[in-house]
């Protein structure tokens, strides 16, 4: 097993024993990620003692599992050359239809989750194919889809917080259950990012969706069916936001329309932006998406438990984002638009 | 011009014969309390046979002055506002006068000369249905100290987590009207002011990070803007590990505190000021038709009855819990 | 023979230009070092060397558009430090770079002019002016009919793209001026036009740099010959005085056997068969090649057979008419016919090909995944195997085949795809301009393979505007003019003049640019 | 003088009377646009009596002025290949900013107005040197600035509303005026479209920026000093967002450090992307922009005027978005991502 990040530009490297190629291919390629997220913990360790206590850390993790989430798979729709800007409506409409069902199936938790899962599902395939079929720049789409699907789960949910799920195991189990001492919403964030990494980085269908984002017109050519990769990709969004959608209900022990997704697409973009995907397809990974995830995470965590007033924190984030950014695009040596090599 | 008349005296505004129209105006209109204040609006207005429109106005305070030239220009009789912000206040006021329409607010105060309602003559506060941020603050602040004395807590291991968005004026108000009742009556117990964005899962989060960053504290005191602020809170404090017992949250609106309630399992959620928004929307609604309809004239306040809950009386009260 | 780079007396002509120890480095990759060379003014020095030698850096440089390493340059005896490609506008250093670079959403004319559009007070573009400007230099540099200055970047074919390169280089004053492979992607009528200019502009007293690997234009055009091998000046000749020979064993340090010649191979079985085949800008196309078979497909500028090639392929619409692979009907999406047995190598390498940011492993492996796959896990040793495989076939120069393909020279880009539709074998392979860019030594393994393929088997279509290339290569000639067929000619009867014949069959004369004096 | 659109592919048309060369060149290109604004009115204007009246359509126009302002200055960053999306946070910052320095000079608009403008003007800059010399990606660039110029907007203002400018004759003469029984505001906006689609089609400065945001390779080696029209293009974003925090101030009455300015960023981007702006540059004009803007706005009042609920009118909105988009996607036979021809 390679590291979690966009597949090796030298494999040699991930010959070895695991851990140490790991480490050494996230570093060699986010040196400033993780530079900054080690500043982030020593500072904010030494200022307060429980910082890197494990507890504080359970806490990180957890608040970023459903951002998490949403960057991983924002991560492959960037791959490929998309963008999906409804992921925070997707949510709400999985988070409401989760506690509707659950509610209405007389308390069946299963039944909320396929239900969730299920119109998640269609919501992504609707997006792919409005974006395929109906030929609209992802952008757009999704855009319309931020709007139309936050409507909706107004709709179907009359604006208000619906059921009530943390009398039932399930939902709490996923709500605030633990295994191996780690909280299972983290283990679902483990698990679909390994599963999004080694179909980015290890099979025949993840080298395509690279290929469609670095140039479609040579992807059509070398034979790639695009449409129904596009298709896929919107529909398995879908799904994790839908995933998301449930576990904020569990969180939250109610269905909530736009209460905590509003906002999370940016969030997500910005993640899977400063782990390293280009927005213009074709390149980053889920390594270096997780590891923006993290410095996020941590950031906000500290700065709250510092005490710092929300304002500042406002301005501190967008600092922090300019500088990591900075630093990884001189390192990579990229040219941003128009400036001499 | 603006200064010589009254907030209330509106003296242009002319009785309507016909059908009435009025136009509500909400902030935040896809929020869980005005959602029923829209409902209870509606309600009454096809009880009196009034036309309603309900404009949801988020928290834009340019929105606020377009959709009030809206109603206007469509020739509404009446409005009802949420101002997303106290400040445009005046705008509104200008606006509703030029155009002779009768202005009432609903839950928030404006001044007709001024944008900070507190520092506003009585003469130039307009008229209103709703509840005063200070005093609602000063009912969650009372009863928290209540909560505080009765658990036998002390203020050296006790904490208090205050939670609001940190740029909605009237949160400020709540909380500091909390603040103020409850250290008059248990002085003492620090408090912790946690910025968050005023949702459940924002509140969640941020508490989190607070609890942990305070590893000592063996009991805490929660309120917040509203029930979101205060539910999440209390919701991180059990994903902490905390007891019930150990946590006492006092909710500001019960429509997500009523939700432990009825699930009849143990809560940190202790109490919630209950404020009956469908109430407020039915009244504000019947106060207008009265005045345009019967000439009746505007009290300068009247205030929707607030009530303290807990899991013993919500069901009394009228909560109805969605 | 190598002669010594040497700049002492006997004095340089005005207008001449230079590098001195000049040298690039690109991370651990070495492209130049140390070279010293003039470009006289009116003359023309060609450059040459084989792919990744160093060419396109060195005309960068000389351009502004890359800082070099260590080394400086000079103009007029002046040294001359160059910022930016606009510090060497202004110094009137101009270059036709070996990839034209369009805008897409504006007019021809506003391409041309780019950074220097004609204006009036307060900054207004002057239009008039404009459309007047264009006319003229397409007039004068005798391209008046090939490019309507109305048409947007983004309509533009690969010669057109081209055409409006020159242009940009030729308006204005120009004291040096660099081509970099300015006729890999034209037709003999403009190559002629531009020959003509080059000529005019040597006479004018402009120091002419001209790269390119087609011998026989860098005899007819070049005064001095200057070969880069591995980054390093391996000589200088006088035209006049050496040879092709002489010429490749100082490009590849080695002797190349004689002409490439092939036996004809081809069976009696039709596998690609293509009736009355018609899309919106080609018609009635009927065509069929035979296992074993090479096809050489010969045209101007815009005759259409890239046009049919990317139909075959299942890229464009075809309108009416069949076109069948065994018996096996072709059209609809790439990937159909990729599955039917059809490999399209396209004519644009950027734009059609190549993944930039990827690999060469990559870029060679993706048509052939779902054979080097398990399950669905790409079997990485098998996929190296296959790219290191044809990156040495191909002579790809590169450090590694991890290396990303943007970092490549043009002609080894080209290599990789050439290696991506090798490495597929198809039953039936288009290869559409195959060598552009190619060096001698490359271009003679890409024959070798083709022949193999066709012993294979397979067959092969060949796309070319390179008329000596297609004559060697193929046992037939089919020839195309405004999307339609308008003869074959049997490898026995094929010269350039029959094939040039029939490919403006309605304009045999050529026209020639009207006289005038270039600035 | 030629229509408020891209600059000409056929400069033919752009000859003849003013009039009838925008009508037809605006038809031509954007027809679905003004199919779509077509059946709006006619639709609303059926149902509401109001709807086409003076008044309404005044308001209508007022509502949209903001917006507008920004959608037109967005239209010319993703034209040179771009994006602001701080362009909400700017407005905000100036309009806090316009407030307390009217105030601080002892009640002076005009000290109020400068001191917004030039603060406007150094954050652009900001923005621009970020992108230009840090080489940041322009979108992430702006999204930390999203968060930063909010948290600064929040800081100097202590997160409320600041100052009262309504007793102020210039404020109220920007916020509530009429000139020729048009709105002050929609005058401003429309001579600020004006000036940037001069700007835009008839001036090589324009030509200039087209190149850009088309291909930046091409506009460098054309000798086009890319770092430098990108600054002013920023600098110019600057100034416009706090003209528009500035009449946030004179209608609002206030300075708003948020409230009115957040999700301004994604209006504008929404516009200028319906208006025909393609994402990645090099393509789009004044005039598309505008049309969308207007679209949107007779939209939004037409719903808001039926009563329809807010939760309808996301859907409406989002759906309308994507009608409109594939209409044109049709109409231009464009081919998106990787779509058979
Ligand atoms: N003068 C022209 N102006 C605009 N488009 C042209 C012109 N000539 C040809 N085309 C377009 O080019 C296409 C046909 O040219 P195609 O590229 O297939 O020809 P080709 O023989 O391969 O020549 P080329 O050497 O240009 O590749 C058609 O789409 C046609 O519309
Ligand atoms: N931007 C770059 N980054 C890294 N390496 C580069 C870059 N540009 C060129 N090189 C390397 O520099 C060397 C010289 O390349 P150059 O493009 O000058 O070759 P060339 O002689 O023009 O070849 P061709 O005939 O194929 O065009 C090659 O090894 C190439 O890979
Ligand atoms: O957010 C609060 C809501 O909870 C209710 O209390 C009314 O006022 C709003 O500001
Ligand atoms: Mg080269
Ligand atoms: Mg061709």
């Amino acid at each position: 097993m390679t590291a979690l990040t966009s597949p090796p530009a030298r494999p040699e490297a991930a010959r070895g024993s695991v851990l140490p190629s790991l480490i050494a291919r996230l570093g060699a390629q986010h040196l400033s990620l993780i530079g900054a997220l080690v500043v982030v913990l020593a500072v904010f360790g030494t200022l307060n003692d429980n910082y890197l206590s494990l507890g504080n850390l359970q806490v990180i993790a957890e608040a970023a599992t459903i951002t998490g989430l949403l960057a991983v798979v924002q991560t492959v729709v960037i791959i490929c050359g998309g963008l999906d800007i409804s992921v925070g409506s997707q949510a709400g409409v999985a988070s409401v239809v989760s506690a509707m069902a659950f509610t209405s199936a007389g308390s069946n938790a299963y039944a909320g989750i396929a239900a969730a899962v299920a119109v998640g599902l269609l919501i992504g395939l609707l997006n792919g194919a409005v974006i395929v079929h109906g030929r609209v720049n992802p952008t757009i789409a999704t855009l319309a889809g931020l709007a139309a699907y936050k409507g909706l789960a107004q709709l179907i949910s009359d604006g208000r917080a619906q059921g009530y799920v943390l009398g039932d195991p399930v939902f709490v189990f996923l709500g605030r259950g633990r295994i191996a001492g780690l909280p299972v919403m983290v283990w679902l964030l483990v698990l679909v990012a390994l599963a999004v990494h080694v179909l980015l980085a290890r099979t025949d269908l993840g080298r395509n969706l690279y290929a469609i984002g670095g140039n479609d017109t040579a992807a059509r050519l070398a034979g790639i069916n695009i449409n129904k990769y596009l298709i896929a990709v919107y529909g398995l969004i879908g799904i994790v936001a839908a995933v998301a959608g449930v576990l904020l209900t569990a969180r939250t022990g109610s269905g909530q329309p736009t209460s905590g997704s509003e906002g999370l697409e940016l969030k997500a973009i910005t993640a899977a932006a400063l782990g390293g995907c280009a927005l213009k397809g074709g390149k980053g990974g889920v390594g270096g998406t997780l590891l923006a995830v993290a410095l996020l995470g941590c950031l906000e965590n500290g700065l709250t438990v510092q005490g710092i007033n929300s304002f500042w924190q406002n301005v501190a984030q967008g600092a922090l984002l300019v500088v990591a950014v900075v630093i990884q695009q001189r390192r990579s040596g990229e040219r941003a638009i128009g400036l001499p090599a | 011009s603006t200064g010589q008349q009254s907030g209330s005296g509106d003296g242009g505004v002319a009785k309507v014969d016909g059908k009435i129209s009025i136009t509500y105006l909400q902030k935040q209109g896809d929020q869980e309390y005005f959602v029923g204040e829209a409902a209870g609006a509606k309600a009454r207005a096809a009880e009196l046979g009034v036309d309603l429109k309900v404009v949801n106005l988020g928290s834009d305070a340019n929105k606020t002055v377009s959709e009030v030239q809206s109603a206007l220009a469509q020739k509404s009789n009446g409005l009802i506002v949420v101002v997303p912000d106290p400040a445009v206040g005046p705008q509104v006021v200008q606006a509703a006068r030029d155009a002779k329409v009768a202005l009432l607010t609903s839950d928030d105060q404006i001044c007709a000369d001024g944008p900070d309602p507190a520092a506003c003559a009585k003469e130039q506060l307009v008229p209103r249905i709703g509840f005063s941020g200070a005093q609602m603050g000063g009912e969650v602040g009372k009863r928290a100290a209540e909560e505080f004395t009765k658990a036998g807590w002390n203020a050296a291991d006790t904490r208090v987590i205050s939670a609001w968005k940190q740029d909605v004026t009237v949160c400020g108000d709540r909380v500091k009207g909390a603040r103020q009742a409850f250290d008059a009556a248990v002085p003492g117990v620090k408090a912790i002011d946690v910025a968050t964005d005023n949702t459940p899962t924002g509140a969640q989060d941020k508490v989190a990070a607070t609890v942990t960053a305070n590893p000592g504290v063996k009991h805490w005191v929660v309120w917040g803007c509203n029930d979101e602020n205060v539910q999440g809170g209390v919701t991180a404090l059990a994903n902490a590990g905390f007891k019930a017992e150990d946590v006492a949250g006092v909710g500001l609106g019960a429509y997500l505190a009523c939700k432990d309630w009825k699930s009849g399992q143990p809560s940190g959620m202790k109490a919630a000021l209950f404020i009956n928004g469908k109430d407020v929307g039915a009244l504000a609604v019947q106060t207008v038709y009265d005045k345009l309809k019967n000439g009746k004239e505007f009290p300068a306040e009247a205030f929707a009855p607030t009530r303290m809950v807990d899991a013993a009386d919500w069901q009394d009260a009228g909560v109805s819990c969605g | 023979m190598t002669t010594p780079p040497d700049h002492s007396p006997p004095p340089l002509p005005p207008g001449t230009a230079g590098v001195v120890a000049v040298g690039k480095r690109f991370g651990a990759v070495r492209a130049l070092g140390g070279v010293t060379l003039d470009f006289p003014g009116g003359q023309v020095t060609a450059l040459m060397g084989e792919n990744g030698a160093g060419k396109s850096t060195l005309l960068k440089i000389l351009t502004g558009d890359h800082q070099p390493t260590e080394g400086h340059l000079h103009l007029d005896g002046h040294r001359l430090d160059l910022r930016s490609p606009a510090d060497a506008r202004a110094a009137g250093i101009r270059i036709i770079p070996q990839e034209p670079e369009i805008i897409p959403h504006v007019t021809v004319a506003e391409n041309v002019y780019a950074g220097s559009l004609p204006r009036r007070a307060g900054r207004r573009l002057d239009r008039a002016e404009l459309r007047r400007r264009i006319l003229a230099d397409l007039e004068r540099l005798g391209f008046a009919g090939v490019l309507d200055p109305d048409l947007l970047g983004s309509q533009l074919t690969p010669a057109q793209r081209q055409l409006v390169e020159i242009l940009r280089a030729l308006t204005g004053e120009a004291k040096v001026i660099a081509f970099d492979e300015p006729t890999s992607s034209l037709s003999e009528q403009e190559v002629e036009a531009l020959f003509a200019l080059i000529r005019r502009l040597r006479a004018d007293g402009v120091a002419v740099v001209y790269v390119s690997h087609r011998m026989q234009e860098i005899f007819r055009l070049a005064d001095r010959i200057a070969v880069l091998r591995d980054g390093e000046l391996a000589g200088v000749q006088d035209a006049a005085a050496t040879n092709e020979g002489e010429l490749v064993r100082l490009m590849v340090g080695r002797d190349l056997s004689a002409m490439f010649t092939r036996e004809r191979v081809a069976t009696d079985r039709v596998v690609l068969d293509v009736k009355g085949l018609s899309t919106d800008d080609v018609h009635g196309i009927d065509l069929r090649v035979h296992a074993g078979e090479v096809v050489g497909l010969a045209g101007l500028i815009g005759a259409g057979r890239s046009e049919l090639a990317l139909a075959l392929a299942g890229d464009l619409p075809i309108r009416s008419g069949t076109a069948t692979l065994n018996g096996k009907p072709l059209g609809g999406s790439p990937g159909a016919a990729i599955r039917a047995g059809l490999g399209l190598a396209p004519e644009e390498r950027k734009a059609q090909a190549l993944f930039l940011h990827r690999s060469i492993r990559d870029n060679t492996s993706v048509a052939v995944l779902e054979r080097l796959r398990r399950f669905r896990f790409v079997r990485r040793g098998a996929e190296k195997q296959l790219a290191q495989e044809y990156t040495e076939r191909l002579r790809v120069r590169t450090p590694s085949i991890e290396h990303e393909v943007r970092k490549l020279s043009g002609g080894n880009q080209q290599k990789v795809v050439l290696a991506r539709w090798l490495a597929r074998k198809p039953e039936v392979l288009i290869l559409d301009e195959p060598t552009r860019g190619i060096d001698v030594g490359a271009k003679a393994e890409i024959y070798r393979i083709i022949a193999d393929l066709a012993e294979q088997g397979v067959a092969l279509l060949v796309i070319s505007s390179e008329l000596p290339e297609l004559l060697g290569l193929a046992d037939r000639i089919v020839v195309m003019q405004g999307g339609r067929i308008t003869g074959e000619l049997d490898r026995a009867d094929a010269t350039e003049e029959a094939v040039l014949h029939l490919a403006m069959a309605d304009d045999l004369t050529p026209r020639n640019p009207s006289p005038g004096a270039t600035s």
